[in-house]
């Protein structure tokens, strides 16, 4: 019952945000708030009173309910919470609270709308991660759509239109693919074993044969492909965060690409063995492409929202490379690189907010020199990129060297080729530090040609430091990134017997 | 004709009555809410007497008519759709000086050839029903609005329906007479036969398939699939509100029904032929219809257009019913079709409900300009009309979407891979033209354009709003109790 | 005592972690304090542990804090390693950083970054000691990347001068493309033995790989890689000259002492995959070899102080890994400890120097300052005789040894000694040279700006005589490494425990005398060229027609280049790279998808010319559409 | 007289029914576009005869009976339309008719 209670408490949450703002324009965001420390509290009862003894050998299910929803075609509600899901929900609390408090100073127009849909999403958002019949799943896949088009296109910066479209238009026509995929599956179930049914475990037992279960399953990866993003379906992303209030660009890059991943690792491996086995090299190597193209756009552009973007798919091909070495150190540095990355981008896009919060533009080149005027912004600015380029003792590192780990297991080329994308890393990050944060001190509407000291009592001009609601949420993400560099293993603990489930129940097909 | 069969035919009894009494009643004095609260009660009572009808079996009344469940189901629906398009009409034509009550008049004798079309098994009550429904709504698209600038709009659309209605109607007959001349009965039964070998001593499966294809044609045009479908955007942006909306909601009923229950009897479907011509006619709907709505601003002709898409979506539900009665394993494909009609009901009427509440005879808001910025200015309206065009995309939460997921799961059962390609991209491109008109209600409008502001009479039309919403929204999430209702309705095919 | 060896990484990063947290604006004083104490701390620390681990004969001590991560069969933990090659770099790391700490409160006493700078540097030593005290390649790795980010941000210190920006990032992609190589092998030795515990690799390697096997050929040449990038040897050694960017303090801590040998320990760690791969423990000696030569030709050249002595910094560690090449494992360590102790007495008299002359660095605008800076002088003198090894001081106890071990390779044997002592004779001519031109001579300090080449943007006003700013602080490290480098020789380093005792060199004394008297020729030559002396007109003569005649003044230009690499690199990756980003600014992909969408856009306007709104158009459509469909029931 | 074979019958009609299409198609007054749909209409009344007459039970008159009332029904109509196209354009050119389109 905690699940439904969790996903009650978001659409109860959000409908009130709404209601509120006829109240009191300030309403809507306490109330936002209120309901997302009260998941919180849920999400963390859930771990500590499941947790300690979860280890139990076999109980890899936490929480496990089932309702019939519609019978005609064998659908039920079943909702489940296994480690894995719980790391995932874990997550998306952590950054539904951030992302309030990332739109805390931001949304002045209709805010309760602006909350209302931000509640809702992240409502979506907890059902997928907890949805076990794929019908359900689905439903949420698309209930979660709705609102982020609505945040994206009402509270969106100057062509918020064409980026709502796109990222619509995308993620909706690939969940028709995937849609048609689930059926087929179910339609073989009806086949073989006389009745529809969407239910996961049913699903594990049904046979397909070669080329058709290929088929099938490459529907499934090309839905979850471009909600991770992978590298040819990745076009969306950059034009959805380039125009997302910071807000959304926090849900969109920390939440919204986890479930592309979590549905690689649920649905389309496990349920297509053999079809996933002929499939892991083509898939590394769309990640190992993903990883260096992006990572060489990355470097190329101007606007710091893209340029974050960019490095989001960059990120996310490691993702995808650990999932198809499919070895217990490639789903856990999956798992890391998915946790690390949800922190590590949202904090990015909020210090690329609240630059564009104080100087009105995204475009690096116009603002230069700042560690002088903002020593808290330009520090944390410096950590998280330090944190995106894998710097050990972080949590990226120990996902990429986990993921990389389990590929070189699987396909030494594929993973020397994206160890280089290491490199690359290095080299985007420093380089948005470079031109942001150091050099002479340069703002769009102060510049000082000769590089001098700057004025500092210039009054028009000078931009707020950190406020306290934003240094608490830096300083949050910073410890929970440490805590992931330094002790990962709550975290590996937490998902090893999920992903030794997955691998068991695969028999190690794959190399 | 015992009692018990005339008791069968009771909703038809009392819509020919309620057609006569308003007709007495505007010969004694001419009043508008009078003669609309007759026809509403009328409609009303007829849908009460289903319940009556509903408890005997199912039975042939005279070989024309064939009264069982999915005659009835039909028939609630169409009688719904009737009565509210007579409550939304009633708003729309109060600032119409004179002969506002004919409307009424023409809704009910066109519901009443839809109820025939709905019930018939045998070509001349099909023909019959089709025949009154096409005049009435000849008289529907026609009335005569106050519109200076676009007064001749309706009698334009109403010549071009006449003429081209009459020509496919000459197609479906001349199809209905070579069959005649071959099998000797005029009822749909055992035409596959016919096609499958041909008779003994007579002419080959060609003839046969010739004749069928002749009728198809005829249906087909009334369900404006695409290489007949040139008549709808005229028709549809010319008619007045509430005669579009019947033509979209009614018309296409009515007839989809009638194509259902012919091809169930008349095994039509075995022949690969008819099936090939079928598909066709789907995937160049699909891909037509919404290519042909991407970048349309009057929202009279998109939704037009996004109905030849719909039906290319049913005829795709549509080629795999099983001939066999029912099946051996129970094809989806009838229950699909039924479940998408209703969907499609409920959106259509809800979207052009929206327009109908916010124009009126006098000026009517049918582009998209109107509508800008409604989130901010009419939060209810908005949301209603997003529901709808978020239902017509196949979103889930909605009806629509579990309409989509059918036809989705009947198509994968007949393994249709083309058409269910072609209906990914359709949607693709669907979602293009409804997202462009939720965007446009959400920028925000600079200058004031005021809605009319809804007086006592639009009580009526706002709660049927609201039923309609919930009627898209809870068979969305809980579509259990109507699938289940469909399955024994299509039993009976 | 053994138990808290914990403790030692832990003082610098409490440190660190003080000064970050309250956002440096603590008053100088109490940071100061912070940032000497607690490498003071950890460097009393270690001698008490040194002592009693020494005392106590153990083998080795193994201390594991908590398990880091567990999946599958990778289970690193946090654990340190304790034996003989620890305690020397132990005592190398937290002794001379506490010295160099205490110098650079001086050093850095007006600099408003002061909190800052202290806080990178705890950072720097407590990674560094992370990385000596790793039991296991992954910690290794985490200590390795954390001492490149130290020297990024310490490099690029003074961030408003754009130019320091940009040697701190070449720094760091550089090192980052040895550490990836590094991160490589690392892959493959688990993937070939399943573990990553340094000590279970020493002894699964040879029972595994036969020797010259290509995995540990691989393996070790991978290993290579990282080693060579972090210690900046031939192929990536572009980035350590223009770390002389950063303050002189770090150059002395980061790129002369402690830093760039972790290269040579890496490889002193793993020396059996070395011993297992012959051919690659020859590149190693041969990489040592050109990088000394190449680097000693190009000191010969130039005219910034700090960059003469980074070159010879890179040409010195060129002999840590000739004698790594030749399996001379305790005689690379021992030089690498007296490395340090010259080495960092020279930059940081380098700093003195600097300091005083108002941020000089051309050694051609000095001269004559041998009695105004008689620290700096004798700090100088001391530090050049070390390190061209003349006899009874450090660098010549250390280098000898590697020398005759080289000397003793079967194969090239006679090469290696050649080229080393050729590098021998170098060494002594260009840090002469720098002795002779800054502290002999006429005084050059008042003439003109020929170019004024100082990295940072502080007052550089002109002044008045110059005077020496050598407060405690500055002074006492100085003679304390003085007196190192001079005694530092008869230090026995116990690293017999880690390596097997080698039996004593014995060669003739012919060879003896010859490696006494090079560098004393290479001196008298020096000395002969650039103190002005008259007996040495002669030869001035010649060195002044080799430099104006054309092939010598391209040869000197070649050499000051530090033979064209950088040029090269810039050609060969940077530039491309650059035009490849900018040839496909938006993204490839994303037109693809214009293109349906465009491509859907002329669908419509196709057909929606069918919608002609006539009549007649659309009675034929209706037959049009009835003769296609009876087509295709008839004939398809 | 010795009975017509029935395929003749079908035959007249078919050619009735192109006829009235091609007049549907060629016109351009609308009065004659209705007298062709006539033609049309009557075409397949003649059809159905022919059928009834060769099985020789009364479907097919009581059908074209249908067919009159109904065609008669909608030239009714039509006709009503036109008065009012007339009333309005004062021509009976279908040209006319082509506002709406795109």
């Amino acid at each position: 019952m905690i699940v439904v209670w969790l996903i009650l408490i978001l659409f109860v949450g959000g409908a009130l945000a709404w209601a509120s703002e006829a109240l009191d324009s300030r309403l809507p965001r306490l109330t936002a708030l209120i309901a997302m420390v009260f998941s919180l509290i849920f999400v963390v009862m859930l771990c500590l009173d499941n947790f300690p003894d979860q280890l139990s050998p076999g109980g890899q299910w936490l929480v496990l309910e089932k309702w019939s929803w519609i019978a005609r075609f064998g659908i039920f509600l079943q909702v489940g919470v296994d480690g894995l899901s719980l790391l995932m929900l874990v997550l998306t609390v952590f950054l539904g609270l951030m992302a309030i408090g990332a739109a805390w100073h931001e949304i002045t127009e209709r805010p309760g709308f602006f909350y209302f849909n931000l509640l809702w999403t992240l409502a979506g958002v907890v059902g997928v991660f907890t949805a076990l019949d794929l019908f359900l799943f689905f439903f949420f896949w698309e209930v979660m759509l709705i609102p982020m088009y609505l945040i994206i296109a009402i509270w969106g910066h100057e062509n918020r239109a064409y980026a709502a479209m796109k990222f619509f238009v995308f993620t909706q026509v690939s969940g028709l693919i995937l849609l048609i995929a689930i059926m087929c599956l179910a339609y073989f179930h009806f086949v073989q074993f006389g009745r529809f049914s969407f239910d996961y475990f049913e699903l594990q037992n049904v046979v397909l044969e070669g080329r058709f279960q290929m088929l099938v399953m490459l529907g499934f990866f090309i839905g979850f492909a471009t909600k991770l993003p992978a590298f040819p379906l990745h076009s969306w992303l950059p034009d959805a965060h380039s125009q997302a209030p910071t807000a959304g660009s926090v849900l969109l890059a920390g939440v919204l690409l986890k479930t592309g991943a979590y549905g690689l690792i649920r649905f389309a491996v496990p349920l297509f063995p053999e079809a996933a086995a002929d499939f892991a090299p083509v898939a590394m190597t769309i990640a190992v492409i993903g990883i260096l193209y992006c990572a060489k756009l990355a470097f190329a552009q101007t606007d710091i929202k893209r340029l974050i973007a960019y490095t989001s798919v960059s990120h996310m091909g490691f993702v995808l490379l650990g999932v198809y070495a499919w070895n217990i150190y490639g789903l856990q540095g999956a798992l890391m690189t998915m946790l690390a990355h949800g922190l590590t981008s949202s904090a990015l896009f909020m210090l690329a907010g609240g630059l564009q919060h104080r100087f009105h533009t995204r475009d690096m080149g116009k603002m230069s020199g700042l560690w002088a005027q903002l020593p808290m912004m330009s520090a944390m600015a410096l950590f998280f990129s330090i944190a995106a380029l894998g710097m050990p003792g972080l949590g990226n590192f120990i996902g990429e060297f986990l993921s990389l780990l389990g590929a070189f297991q699987a396909n030494h080329a594929a993973a020397i080729v994206a160890a280089l994308g290491l490199i690359f890393a290095s080299v985007y990050s420093l380089w948005v530090i470079q031109r942001v944060f150091h050099g002479p001190y340069h703002t769009p509407n102060h510049s000082t040609d000769c590089g001098s000291e700057p004025a500092r009592d210039d009054p028009h001009n000078h931009p707020t430091d950190l406020s306290r609601a934003e240094l608490l949420c830096y300083s949050a993400m910073a410890l929970g990134l440490v805590w992931m560099g330094m002790y990962p293993q709550t975290f590996l603990a937490m998902a090893e017997p999920t992903m030794s489930y997955l691998l068991a129940s695969l028999g190690e097909v794959l190399p | 004709m015992t009692g018990e069969q005339l008791l069968l035919l009771l909703p038809l009894i009392i819509v020919t009555a309620t057609a006569v009494i308003t007709m007495l009643g505007v010969a004694i004095k001419r009043n508008h809410a009078v003669s609309c609260l007759l026809t509403a009660t009328g409609l009303f009572l007829a849908l009460l007497s289903l319940i009556i009808v509903a408890q005997y079996p199912a039975q042939e009344v005279t070989p024309l008519l064939l009264v069982d469940s999915f005659n009835e189901f039909f028939t609630a629906l169409i009688l719904l759709a009737a009565l509210a398009i007579t409550l939304f009409s009633y708003p729309y034509l109060c600032n119409l000086e004179d002969h506002q009550d004919e409307f009424y008049l023409l809704i009910a004798i066109a519901t009443l050839g839809a109820l025939v079309m709905v019930g018939s098994t045998h070509f001349i009550t099909a023909f019959l029903g089709m025949e009154t429904l096409s005049v009435c709504l000849y008289g529907m698209v026609a009335y005569p609005l106050h519109r200076e600038s676009t007064a001749q709009y309706p009698m334009e659309a109403s010549i071009k329906y006449l003429v081209l209605s009459a020509v496919s109607s000459g197609f479906v007959l001349f199809g209905v007479a070579l069959l005649y001349a071959q099998t000797g009965t005029l009822h749909f039964s055992d035409i596959s036969v016919g096609i499958t070998q041909g008779i003994a001593n007579g002419p080959g499966a060609e003839y046969f398939i010739v004749a069928s294809l002749l009728v198809i044609t005829g249906f087909a045009f009334k369900l404006s699939l695409v290489p007949f479908h040139l008549w709808t955007p005229d028709v549809y942006e010319g008619a007045p509100l509430p005669a579009t909306a019947f033509l979209a909601t009614i018309g296409k009923i009515a007839m989809a029904a009638l194509l259902m229950r012919f091809m169930s009897i008349s095994g039509v479907l075995d022949s690969a032929a008819i099936t090939h011509v079928l598909a066709v006619m789907a995937v160049l709907s699909i891909i037509g219809g919404n290519l042909l709505a991407l970048l349309q601003s009057n929202l009279k002709r998109l939704l037009s257009y996004s109905s030849i898409a719909h039906m290319g979506y049913l005829v795709i539900a549509l080629i795999t019913i099983d001939s066999a009665m029912g099946g051996a394993n129970e094809s989806l494909g009838s229950e699909a079709v039924s479940f998408y009609l209703t969907a499609y009901v409920i959106m259509s009427l809800g979207a052009f409900g929206v327009m109908m509440v916010v124009s009126d005879s006098g000026h009517e808001r049918d582009h998209i300009g109107h509508y800008q910025g409604l989130f901010w200015r009419d939060p209810w309206l908005a949301l209603v009309f997003t529901a709808m065009l978020l239902s017509l995309a196949g979103i889930p939460l909605t009806i629509g979407f579990i309409g989509k997921f059918y036809v989705f799961a009947a198509g994968v059962q007949g393994a249709e891979w083309g058409l269910l390609a072609a209906m990914v991209i359709g949607s693709g491109i669907g979602l293009f033209y409804y997202l462009r008109i939720v965007y446009r209600m959400i920028t925000p409008l600079d200058h004031d354009d005021p809605l009319p502001v809804a007086g006592i009479r639009d009580v009526i039309p706002h709660g049927i709003l609201l039923l309609l919403l919930a009627a898209l929204i809870i068979p969305g999430v809980v579509p259990g109790a109507l699938m289940t209702l469909l399955q024994s309705v299509v039993q009976a095919l | 005592m053994l138990e808290w060896i914990g403790l030692l990484p832990a003082f610098p990063l409490a440190g660190f972690l003080a000064l970050v947290l309250t956002r440096g604006n603590l008053p100088r004083r109490i940071a100061g304090v912070i940032g000497v104490g607690s490498i003071g701390l950890s460097f009393l620390l270690a001698i008490l542990i040194s002592i009693e681990f020494l005392g106590s004969g153990l083998e080795s001590h193994t201390q594991l804090l908590w398990t880091w991560m567990s999946v599958g069969s990778f289970t690193p933990g946090f654990s340190f390693y304790l034996d003989g090659l620890t305690v020397v770099m132990l005592l190398i790391i937290s002794g001379i950083g506490f010295l160099i700490h205490l110098y650079s409160t001086g050093f850095m006493a007006d600099d408003p970054g002061f909190a800052r700078f202290f806080s990178y540097m705890n950072l720097f030593v407590a990674s560094m000691l992370v990385l000596v005290l790793a039991d296991n390649l992954v910690l290794l790795y985490l200590g390795w990347e954390g001492v490149g980010l130290c020297s990024y941000l310490l490099i690029g210190f003074w961030y408003d001068n754009p130019a320091n920006g940009y040697a701190a990032r070449k720094a760091f992609v550089v090192t980052r493309v040895g550490d990836t190589s590094m991160a490589i092998g690392l892959f493959l030795l688990f993937q070939q033995l399943g573990t990553l515990n340094i000590q279970e690799i020493m002894t699964l390697a040879p029972q595994q790989w036969s020797e010259g096997s290509g995995v540990v050929v691989a393996a070790s040449a991978l290993l290579l890689g990282g080693a060579v990038g972090k210690s900046a040897q031939l192929p990536l050694q572009t980035w350590l000259p223009d770390a002389m960017a950063g303050p002189t303090p770090i150059s002395a801590l980061i790129h002369a002492a402690t830093m760039v040998t972790a290269g040579v320990y890496l490889i002193a760690r793993t020396h059996v995959l070395f011993e297992l791969a012959p051919s690659v423990q020859l590149l190693v000696a041969f990489v040592g070899l050109a990088t000394l030569l190449m680097a000693g030709f190009t000191a010969l050249t130039q005219r910034d102080i700090k960059r003469i002595l980074a070159y010879s910094t890179v040409s010195q560690i060129g002999y840590m890994f000739l004698a790594l090449g030749v399996g001379a494992w305790s005689a690379a360590i021992f030089h690498l400890m007296t490395h340090a102790f010259f080495k960092a007495l020279l930059f940081l008299a380098s700093g003195t120097v600097i300091l005083s002359l108002h941020h000089e660095h051309d050694i051609f605008r000095m001269g004559g300052m041998r009695k105004k800076l008689p620290v700096a002088f004798w700090s100088f003198v001391i530090g050049s005789a070390a390190l061209t090894a003349l006899p009874f001081t450090s660098g010549f106890y250390s280098k000898d040894a590697i020398l005759l071990a080289a000397l003793e390779q079967p194969q090239y044997g006679t090469l290696l000694w050649l080229g080393g002592v050729l590098g021998a004779f170098l060494t002594a001519i260009y840090s002469f040279r720098l002795v002779f031109v800054a502290f002999f001579g006429e005084d050059h300090t008042q003439d003109a700006p020929a170019h004024h080449s100082h990295d940072h943007a502080h007052d550089d006003h002109h002044h008045g005589p110059v005077r020496e700013i050598t407060g405690f602080v500055m002074a006492a490290p100085l003679v304390i490494l003085a007196v190192l480098s001079l005694v530092g020789g008869f230090i026995h380093v116990p690293v017999d425990s880690v390596f097997g005792v080698h039996e004593e060199h014995h060669a003739s004394t012919l060879v003896h005398g010859f490696m006494i008297a090079v560098p004393i020729v290479g001196v008298l030559i020096s000395y002969l060229l650039y103190s002005g002396a008259p007996q040495g007109r002669g030869l001035q003569q010649w060195l002044k027609s080799v430099r104006e005649s054309a092939g010598g003044g391209a040869l000197m230009r070649f050499f000051f280049s530090g033979w064209g690499m950088d040029k090269l690199y810039d050609f060969l990756f940077v530039r491309p790279f650059i035009a490849l980003a900018q040839l496909n600014r938006r993204d490839l992909v994303d037109q693809f998808y214009g293109l349906l969408v465009e491509l859907a856009r002329i669908g419509n306007r196709a057909i929606v010319l069918t919608q002609t709104g006539y009549l007649r158009w659309y009675a034929i459509s209706l037959i049009g559409g009835l003769v296609l469909v009876i087509g295709i029931g008839v004939w398809a | 007289m010795p009975s017509i074979p029935y395929e003749h019958g079908l035959i007249l009609a078919a050619i009735l029914f192109v006829c009235g299409l091609i007049g549907v198609l060629t016109r351009r007054n609308i009065v004659f576009i209705l007298m062709s749909l006539e033609i049309m209409l009557n075409a397949c009344g003649l059809a159905f005869v022919v059928g009834s007459a060769r099985w020789g039970h009364a479907d097919g008159q009581i059908m074209f009976l249908m067919i009159l009332t109904l065609a008669a029904a909608e030239v009714a109509v039509g006709l009503g339309l036109i008065i009012q196209m007339y009333r309005r354009f004062h021509t009976v050119d279908i040209s006319v008719l082509s506002e709406m389109k795109g």
